[in-house]
């Protein structure tokens, strides 16, 4: 499966980048956050992430499909 | 109508139908940039936004509001970029026949603009250093702007 | 600062020093003459004014306010004499760091203002015919705009 | 004693004028209003008003001076 993970805020500047493709054998976004760990030093833990698929707030546990634009949302501050 | 710009935001009232506003009560709410957080002297104020989720999740906020609460009429605008200080970084409004749901609307609309919009600020320093805030709800404690 | 006037009011933000609302968040209430009133067309609306005691208990109204509501600036103005349909009747500034205050200084001042405010509305409608109406509080009930 | 009298809103209607002169024997609000009833017929009753002296609500009670501005303020529409 690949999928096109974005970056932004602190987990922008760790990864070095806003966006790069991933491909691997993960379903769901707690498997790929796992399988993003493992690439890049991130100053955030899951527990403070929410993730988004293709601009919609999903659970980690939801099914990640082919292509999909799958973000890792550090605590919001807008406003 | 959710609006995600660069450009400096139009006065809240603005950003409804001049039919709208006939209505009665009109609230509007504006967060502004402060030249100061956490004792730090801040210069400059950059907003990161996920734009798709940013406008998604900015359009569903506001389809929630007006299910909410009746028959009210609500917009936002956040802004984008790099921003001056006093600047608008957020406007909220909403309009209504009664007064009490457009309070209660506008206020539910902030409050979630700040617990769910995809948006980061990222503070610039006297000293020429940067930093994110981590987040402005929950570290700042409830009473947080 | 508490303004009663007769010409057109300024925008809700207009009626602080700029200082004032380079704290956070900005909550504004606008008042709009509406067109209809329980069921008849409205064509013009006057609203007359014991102009000493409006301007002496706006001014207490927001004093109160900056006492109930700590570190918040508040501001007011009400309009008199003939407004046309869709113009604002009476605008509410409250401007503080922490929104949650901003929110409830100015809610708290509109109603004061309009339990308290001495002035009073005569209705114009298409057949010619004018009325007071009788309360804007409590006869149309506790949510009336 | 003598006081100056306001009238709105439907009590100037009914006065017929917005302001007038009183002189008499009373010494509340209270009093000039069961004064003020037997020269003209108002819509509202007391229970239905406040009033305020020089500018400021008082209670009905309140002592009146000679030369006060006294009103019956009808319920209030503004806002």
């Amino acid at each position: 499966m690949k999928v096109t993970v974005r970056y932004f805020a602190q987990l922008r500047d760790a990864a070095g980048t806003g966006s790069e493709q991933v491909e691997g054998d993960f379903r769901t976004p707690a498997d790929l956050w796992t399988h993003l760990c493992a690439r890049h030093v991130f100053p955030l833990g899951a527990a403070d992430l929410r993730v988004s698929v293709n601009a919609r707030y999903v659970p980690f546990e939801a099914p990640l499909g082919e292509g999909d634009e799958v973000a890792f949302i550090p605590p919001v501050s807008g406003g | 109508m959710f609006v995600l710009q660069a450009s400096p935001l139009p006065g809240g009232a603005d950003l409804l139908p001049p039919g709208d506003l006939a209505c009665g009560g009109v609230v509007v709410f504006e967060g502004r940039v402060r030249d100061h957080n956490e004792g730090r002297a801040v210069t400059a104020l950059e907003y990161e936004a996920y734009e798709a989720l940013a406008q998604a999740e900015g359009e569903r906020i506001l389809a929630e509001a007006a299910q909410r609460f009746g028959p009210v009429r609500v917009a936002a605008a956040h802004r984008q970029g790099l921003l001056q200080l006093g600047e608008a970084a957020v406007v909220v409004v909403a309009a209504s026949a009664h007064r009490q749901e457009a309070f209660a609307a506008c206020r539910w609309v902030i409050d979630a603009i700040k617990e769910r919009l995809p948006v980061w600020k990222r503070e610039h320093y006297v000293d020429g250093t940067r930093a994110w805030v981590a987040c402005g709800c929950h570290h700042h404690g409830p009473e947080a702007p």
